[in-house]
C-alpha cells in the first residue's frame, strides 16, 4: 500500500476552459479545500501545453489539465493509468479552421494546413475534411508551434490553418480571413479535462474531493454576471495575457458545465462514448495509440455506466463520476 | 597620390558617423515599414509605431502590475539574470575544473575527454524534454540546461587552453619543487583564470540562447517566459523592446566581463603599454 | 659539489635513434659547454638530464646515484623562453620555489612568513641586478632581464645542477656580454655543476670550463634514424692553450652552423 | 619513486580503455534505469528498453514509411542537412566577405563593425516572428535563422583574424606593388579560409541548434521536426536514436572539415613534422 | 643609382615625440647602418622612409621627388619576421611582384606566362642559394632561409631604396655570417641605396658604408615624450681609419645595449 501522501502538484497550461485554475490557487479557493480535506495542493503553470502532459506522463505530476485526445494518446497509450475528474468543458467555437483563400471549407482542397501535428486542431481538420467527403490526402500538413501560430498567420506563405483560442481569435481580428470551420459543428468532441493518475487517487480520495470541490466553487463565482463574477473573469483574462471582453469572448465558444449537475449527465450521456469513439479512431489511424497497438481497441477506456470501449484487460483512461456525484449532492 | 583602399582611415568623427549610420538606416526602414503596415490595416501588430513601443514600455516598465505590485520588465529581468548566473557559475565551474584536470592531467584526460567530445556534439535543444523530465520543471531545468548547452565547450576551451601552456613552465615549477596539485593551484589556475573569462564571454550568447528556449516552455517569469507569452498575441510592441533589452544586458555582461578580467589580472596587460 | 656520469645512454623516438653511445664524466664543479648543429639532440640531453625524459638505455648519475624519474629540486633549469611565469611579479617568481616547499596545501605564504621570504627574494634578485624591478611582471621586464629572474628563482632552490638551454638565444648581443659576466660570478659562488647549451661558440668557450660537441657520424639521408647522434668533441677548456681553442674554434665553426633543410 | 599525477601517462590500452569507460558506464545506467521503470509500468515509455529502440530504429531507419513510402530517418537527415548546408553556405560567404572587409578596410570597419558587433548580441530565438513574416514559413526562415544565428560571430571572428595577420605582410604586399584588391585577394583570404573552416566548425553546434530550433516550430519534416512531433506521445525510443544519429552527423561533419584543412591548406601543416 | 635627403623630420605619437629634427643626405648607392638603444625610434624612422608612416613635420625625398604617401615598389623592405607570405612556396612569394604587375585583376598568372615568371623566380632563388628549396612553404624553411627568401622577393621588383628593420636578429650567429657574404655581393650588383637597422655592431659596421646612431639627448623620465630621439653620431664607414672605427665601436657599445626599464 502506498505511503500516505499529503502534497499533490498539478499541472496547467493557459486556455480559456482551464483558467479557472489559477484562480482557484490565487483566489485562495484551493487551500481552502485542500485544508478541508488535510492535504496540500500546488497548481504549476507550464508554458508548453505538451511539456505538462510529458512531465505528468511522467510521473512528475499527480494531475494535469489537457484534452480528451492527449489523455488517450499520451499517458493512456503510455500506460499510464489516468482517470478524467472532471469535464469542465468542451470547445464550442474555440477550435477552428481559418482559410486566407477561398470562402468556404471546400476551397482548402490542395492548399498547406499549418497546425500543431497529432493535437487536437489535427482532429478538427480531419473532422472538418470528413464533413466535405475530403481526406488528408487533399491537404497537406505543416507542423506549427501553437505560440508562433499568429506570427505564422501573417506570413504570405500561409494560407490555411488550425488553431484554437486565443490565437484563433486574434489570427481573426485580421481582415479578409474566414472561419471555414470550427468546433462548434462537433460540439462535445473536443473536451477539455482535469486528469489525475489513477493510482494517486484511489489511495487519496481527498485529492479528488478536494479538487472538484474547489472547482465548482470557482465554477460558482464566475458564472454568475455580477460584480464579484466580472472580477474573476477578469482575472482569467489577464492571467491568460488578455482581458475581460478578450476572455469572455473566447468563454462565448466553450461551453463550460457549470452546474455539477450539467457534468455528472454529460458524463453518463451516451454522447461521451460516441465521441470518444470517433477520438480513438483518429488517434489509432495516425499512430496516435503506439506502434504496438493492432486496432483501435488497443487501450481500454472506462465510463461511468460500466460501459467500456476497446481491450477491457487494458483499461487506462477513465471517466469518474463518483465525485462529480458528491458534488451534486452537496457533500463535498 | 591617392592612396589604396586599405591605408585610407576616417578621423574620430567618420568613425562615429559610420558606425551610426546603419542603425540610424535601420530605424528609418522600420518606421517607414511600419507606418506603410499601419496605413493598410491599423490594427496591425507586427511593427507598432514608436508611439505605441513607448506606451508598451512605459506599461511593462514603470507602471507596477496591479496585482503583484511588481513591475514586469523589472521581475522579469530578475528572474532571468538569476538563472542565467546560477547556470553560467556552476557552468564555469564545472568548465574550469574538468577543463584544467583535463589538461593536465593525463589519466584523467583519457577518461573524460572523449566523454566531452562527443556531449559537446549532442545539440541541447534536442535533450530539453529528456532534461525536463530528468530534473523537473522547477528552476533546477533551466540551469542545467544552460550548463549543459554551454560547459562542454568551456571545458575544451579550457582544455586546449592548458594544453597549450608552454610545458616549460611546468617543468620549470617542478624543479621548483612543486606537486601536481601545487601547480595545479598556482600555476596553470591563476593563468587559466581570464581565459577562462574570455570563454565564458563567448558562451553567453548560446547561454541566453539556453535560457529563453527553457524558459518559453516552462517558467512562471523571465524574460523568455515574457516573450512566448505575448507571442501568442504577437503583441510586438511588447517582444520588440524585450529584444532590444536583452541586447543590452548581453552587451552589458560582455563589457562587465571584460572589464573585470582587466581589473583582477593586472599581469594580462603589462607590457602591452610598452 | 656535484658529479655526473652517463654511461651508454640512447634515446630513440618511435624507434629513430636520436642519440647513442653516449658516455660521459663530468667532475664537480664543471660548467659543461654544449655544442652542435641544430637537430641533433643537445636538448634531447639536456631533458634527460633533467628527467623529462627517460633514456631507452643507459643509465645517468648524480653523485652516485640514478636520477629520480621526474624533475626534482636538486637540478635546476632556464629555458631559451617560457621559463618564468608572467602571473607573478619578479619577487613572486622568485619565491614561488620556496613558498611551495613551505606550504604544501596552498603552496602560498602569508603575512609575516610571506614578507619574510619576498624580502630574502629582493636580495636574490639584487645579486642578479634586478633589485629595482622586483614588483615588475615579466611582460614589462627586457628579455635579458627575464633571463636573469629564470637564473634567480632557479638559484634560489640551491640546485646542485644548473641545466641551461640556449638561455641566452634570444638576447642581443650587448646583452649577452653582461650576462655572462653575471653567470660566471654565480658558477664561482655557487659551486655547483653547469650544463649549457649554445649556438655560440664564442660563448661556449667563455663561460665552459669544458666544451662537448654532439654531432651525427652517419649523414646520408637515409641513415637518419637509424644512427643518432653522440659526442663528437670533448676539450676540457680550462686545461687548453690558446692554440687549442682556436684550431677547436676553426673546428667547430663550420659544424654548429649547419642547418636542417 | 613515486611520480606526480601530471607525470602519469597511461599506455595505448589504458587510453582506450579509460576513454570507453564513461559510455560503458553511462549506457548501463540506463538499462539499468529503464528495467526499474519498465518493471513498474510495462508500458513507460520515458526510458525505453533497447530490444524497443531497436524495433523503432528499424522502423524508422529501415521500413518504408506506409503513407508516404520513405524511410523517414533518410527524409529528415536529407531535408534537414539540405536545410544546414544551405545555411552554413550563406553565413560562410557573409561571414567571409563581410569579415575581411572589416578586418581589413578601415572604412567599412567604421560602418559596419558596430552593427555586427550589435547584432551578434541579439537572441536569434526572440526575432523568430519578425523572421517568420519576412521570409515566410517555408525554407527560406530556417535557413536565415540559421545565418542570423551563427554569420555575426564568424564575421566577428574572421575580422578579429584578419586585424591578427601580422601588418609586416600587408606591407610587405603594398612594397611588390599590390593593390588592395590584390592584397586581399592574393595574401589575405587564402590565409583566412582555414580560419574560417575552423569558425565553421566552431559554428556547427549553434547552426543545428538553429535548425532544430526552426523546424520544432514550423516544418515538414526534418530531424528537428520528428523530434518535437514524437515528444507529442513521449516517444523516447524514437528521440533518443534521433539524438544519437544528430550527433554522429555533428561530429561527422566536425571530421569532414578538419580533413578539408588538412587537404586544402598543406602550407598549415607544412613545418610541423620538422 | 638612388639619393635620399632627409629635411628636418620630426614624428610625433599622440603628442609625445619620438623622433626629432632629424637630417640626413645620403648618397647614391650608399649602405647606411642605424643603431641606437631600443625604443629610441630606429624602426620609426624606417617606417617613415617606407611612407607606413608619414612625418609629424619636415619632408623625404627619393632622387629628389617627395615621397609618395604610401608604400610602393620603389621601396622594398625586409622585416625581422613575417616577410614572407606562409601560404606561398618560396619560388611563389617570389613570383608575386611580378604577378600583381603583370594582372592587375587576379593578382595571378595562369599557363605558360606563369611558368616563365616561376621560371625567372628559381633563378633569383638561386641567387641567393635557395634554388632547391623552390617548392617550399616557409614554415619548412629555417630562419636563415627565410631571410633570404624575404631578399630575393624584395629584390626582383628591383627596388631605388632596400629598408632592413634588424633583418638577422632573429638568427644564429653562425648563419648571419653568410647572409652577410650574400647581402654585400647583392649589394655591389644592384647599385641601391640600403637602410639597415641592428642592435650588433659588429654587423652594422661590417656591412655598412655609413653608420648612423639615434639616441636622446634628453634622458631623465620626465623629458621622454617632450624630447624625441635625434642622429647623434654619423661615420663614413668607407673612408674611416681602423682606429676611427675602433673608437666608434667603444663608444656605441654602451649606448646600443641600453635597454628600457
Ligand atoms: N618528443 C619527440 N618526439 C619525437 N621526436 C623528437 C621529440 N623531441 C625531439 N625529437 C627529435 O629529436 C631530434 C633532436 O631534437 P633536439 O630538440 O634535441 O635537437 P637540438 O639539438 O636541441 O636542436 P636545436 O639546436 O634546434 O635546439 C630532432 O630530430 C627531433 O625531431
Ligand atoms: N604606433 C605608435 N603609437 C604610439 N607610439 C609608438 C608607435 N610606434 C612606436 N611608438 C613609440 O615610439 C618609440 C620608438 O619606437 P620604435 O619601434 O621606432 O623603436 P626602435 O628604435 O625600433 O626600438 P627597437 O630597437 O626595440 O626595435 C617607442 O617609444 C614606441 O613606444
Ligand atoms: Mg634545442
Ligand atoms: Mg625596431
Amino acid at each position: 500500500q502506498a505511503a500516505e501522501k499529503k502534497d499533490f502538484k498539478v499541472a496547467w497550461t493557459i486556455y480559456a476552459g482551464w483558467m479557472p485554475w489559477p484562480y482557484a490557487q490565487q483566489a485562495g479557493i484551493v487551500k481552502k479545500w485542500a485544508d478541508k480535506y488535510g492535504i496540500a495542493i500546488e497548481l504549476v503553470q507550464i508554458n508548453d501545453y505538451v511539456e505538462s502532459i510529458n512531465q505528468y506522463t511522467a510521473g512528475k505530476f499527480d494531475g494535469v489539465v489537457m484534452t480528451n485526445m492527449d489523455t488517450l494518446t499520451i499517458p493512456a497509450a503510455g500506460g499510464v493509468d489516468s482517470t478524467v475528474l472532471i469535464v469542465g468543458d468542451y470547445s464550442n467555437g474555440n477550435d477552428g479552421i481559418v482559410l486566407k483563400k477561398g470562402k468556404s471549407l471546400k476551397d482548402i482542397k490542395g492548399q498547406k494546413v499549418n497546425l500543431v501535428e497529432l493535437s487536437v486542431s489535427h482532429y478538427l481538420l480531419a473532422r472538418a475534411l470528413d464533413s466535405v467527403k475530403m481526406s488528408e490526402k487533399d491537404v497537406k500538413v505543416v507542423n506549427t508551434s501553437d505560440a508562433d501560430m499568429v506570427a505564422a498567420a501573417s506570413s504570405k506563405d500561409v494560407t490555411a490553418l488550425a488553431t484554437w483560442n486565443p490565437q484563433l481569435a486574434e489570427i481573426l481580428k485580421t481582415p479578409a480571413r474566414t472561419l471555414a470551420y470550427d468546433s462548434s459543428k462537433i460540439p462535445g468532441e473536443i473536451m477539455d479535462l482535469t486528469v489525475v493518475n489513477t493510482q494517486t487517487l484511489k489511495d487519496n480520495p481527498n485529492l479528488g474531493k478536494a479538487l472538484v470541490g474547489a472547482w465548482f466553487e470557482t465554477m460558482a463565482i464566475m458564472s454568475k454576471d455580477d460584480a464579484a463574477g466580472r472580477a474573476a473573469r477578469t482575472e482569467m483574462g489577464k492571467l491568460s495575457g488578455t482581458d475581460l471582453a478578450g476572455y469572455d469572448a473566447q468563454l462565448k465558444a466553450t461551453f463550460m458545465f457549470y452546474e455539477p449537475k450539467a457534468a455528472l449527465a454529460h458524463a453518463r450521456s451516451p454522447e461521451l462514448v460516441k465521441a470518444m469513439d470517433l477520438v480513438r479512431t483518429f488517434s489509432f489511424d495516425h499512430g496516435l495509440l503506439g506502434e504496438g497497438a493492432k486496432t483501435k481497441d488497443a487501450v481500454g477506456i472506462a465510463f461511468p455506466n460500466g460501459k467500456i470501449l476497446g481491450d477491457t484487460k487494458n483499461v487506462k483512461m477513465r471517466f469518474d463520476d463518483a465525485f462529480q456525484q458528491m458534488a451534486a449532492e452537496g457533500k463535498l | 597620390m591617392a592612396r589604396r583602399l586599405i591605408n585610407r582611415h576616417p578621423g574620430r568623427m567618420g568613425i562615429a558617423y559610420l558606425g551610426l549610420l546603419p542603425f540610424v538606416i535601420l530605424i528609418f526602414l522600420y518606421a517607414t515599414g511600419s507606418a506603410l503596415r499601419l496605413a493598410d490595416n491599423p490594427g496591425d501588430k507586427l511593427l507598432p509605431g514608436f508611439p505605441a513601443i513607448a506606451e508598451a514600455i512605459v506599461r511593462v516598465a514603470f507602471t507596477p502590475d496591479r496585482r503583484t505590485g511588481e513591475i514586469v520588465l523589472w521581475a522579469d529581468t530578475a528572474a532571468s539574470l538569476a538563472r542565467l548566473g546560477m547556470g553560467l557559475a556552476v557552468a564555469t565551474a564545472l568548465g574550469l575544473v574538468v577543463g584544467i584536470a583535463n589538461g593536465i592531467i593525463p589519466y584523467v584526460r583519457a577518461g573524460l575527454s572523449p566523454l566531452v567530445a562527443v556531449v559537446s556534439m549532442v545539440p541541447p535543444m534536442a535533450v530539453l524534454p529528456i532534461l525536463f523530465i530528468v530534473f523537473g520543471l522547477g528552476e533546477l531545468s533551466k540551469v542545467v540546461l544552460i550548463v549543459i548547452g554551454i560547459a562542454p565547450f568551456l571545458m575544451r576551451d579550457l582544455q586546449a587552453r592548458a594544453e597549450e601552456m608552454p610545458r616549460e613552465q611546468l617543468i620549470k615549477a617542478q624543479t621548483l619543487g612543486a606537486s601536481s596539485w601545487q601547480i595545479v593551484l598556482r600555476v596553470v589556475l591563476p593563468q587559466m583564470l581570464p581565459r577562462l573569462i574570455d570563454s565564458v564571454r563567448l558562451s553567453l550568447g548560446p547561454a541566453w540562447l539556453f535560457l529563453i528556449s527553457a524558459e518559453a516552455i516552462a517558467a512562471e517569469g523571465g524574460l523568455g517566459y515574457r516573450i512566448f507569452l505575448v507571442r501568442r498575441y504577437l503583441a510586438m510592441d511588447v517582444i520588440l523592446p524585450y529584444v532590444v533589452w536583452i541586447t543590452l544586458l548581453a552587451i552589458a555582461s560582455d563589457l562587465l566581463l571584460r572589464a573585470v578580467n582587466r581589473r583582477l589580472f593586472p599581469w594580462l596587460e603589462a607590457g602591452r603599454g610598452m | 659539489m656535484t658529479q655526473v656520469t652517463v654511461r651508454d645512454v640512447w634515446k630513440e623516438y618511435d624507434g629513430n635513434v636520436v642519440i647513442e653511445r653516449v658516455n660521459l664524466d663530468v667532475a664537480a664543479h664543471s660548467f659543461v659547454s654544449i655544442v652542435g648543429p641544430s637537430g641533433c639532440g643537445k636538448s634531447t640531453f639536456l631533458r634527460m638530464l633533467l628527467s623529462q625524459e627517460i633514456p631507452t638505455r643507459g643509465e645517468i648519475r648524480v653523485d652516485g646515484a640514478p636520477l629520480p624519474p621526474e624533475p626534482t629540486e636538486e637540478r635546476g633549469v632556464v629555458f631559451q623562453r617560457y621559463s618564468v611565469f608572467p602571473h607573478l611579479t619578479a619577487a613572486e617568481n622568485v619565491a614561488f620555489g620556496l613558498e611551495v616547499a613551505a606550504s604544501p596545501l596552498l603552496g602560498r605564504l602569508f603575512g609575516n612568513r610571506r614578507r619574510a621570504v619576498l624580502e630574502q627574494c629582493r636580495a636574490a634578485l639584487d645579486a642578479v641586478g634586478l633589485g629595482a624591478a622586483c614588483d615588475k611582471y615579466p611582460a614589462q621586464l627586457s628579455g635579458g632581464m627575464q633571463q636573469r629572474l629564470a637564473i634567480a628563482q632557479a638559484l634560489i632552490k640551491k640546485p646542485k645542477v644548473l641545466l641551461l638551454d640556449e638561455p641566452f638565444g634570444a638576447l642581443d648581443p650587448g646583452i649577452r656580454v653582461d650576462i655572462h659576466k653575471l653567470m660566471l660570478k654565480l658558477f664561482d659562488e655557487t659551486g655547483m655543476t653547469v650544463f649549457m647549451v649554445t649556438h655560440d661558440l664564442r660563448e661556449a668557450f667563455h663561460l665552459g670550463t669544458r666544451l662537448i660537441a654532439f654531432d651525427r657520424y652517419k649523414t646520408r639521408p637515409e641513415e637518419i634514424g637509424v644512427y643518432g647522434a653522440t659526442i663528437t668533441f670533448d676539450l676540457p677548456l680550462d686545461r687548453a692553450s690558446a692554440r687549442e681553442k682556436g684550431e677547436a674554434l676553426d673546428e667547430l665553426q663550420d659544424k654548429v652552423a649547419v642547418q636542417p633543410a
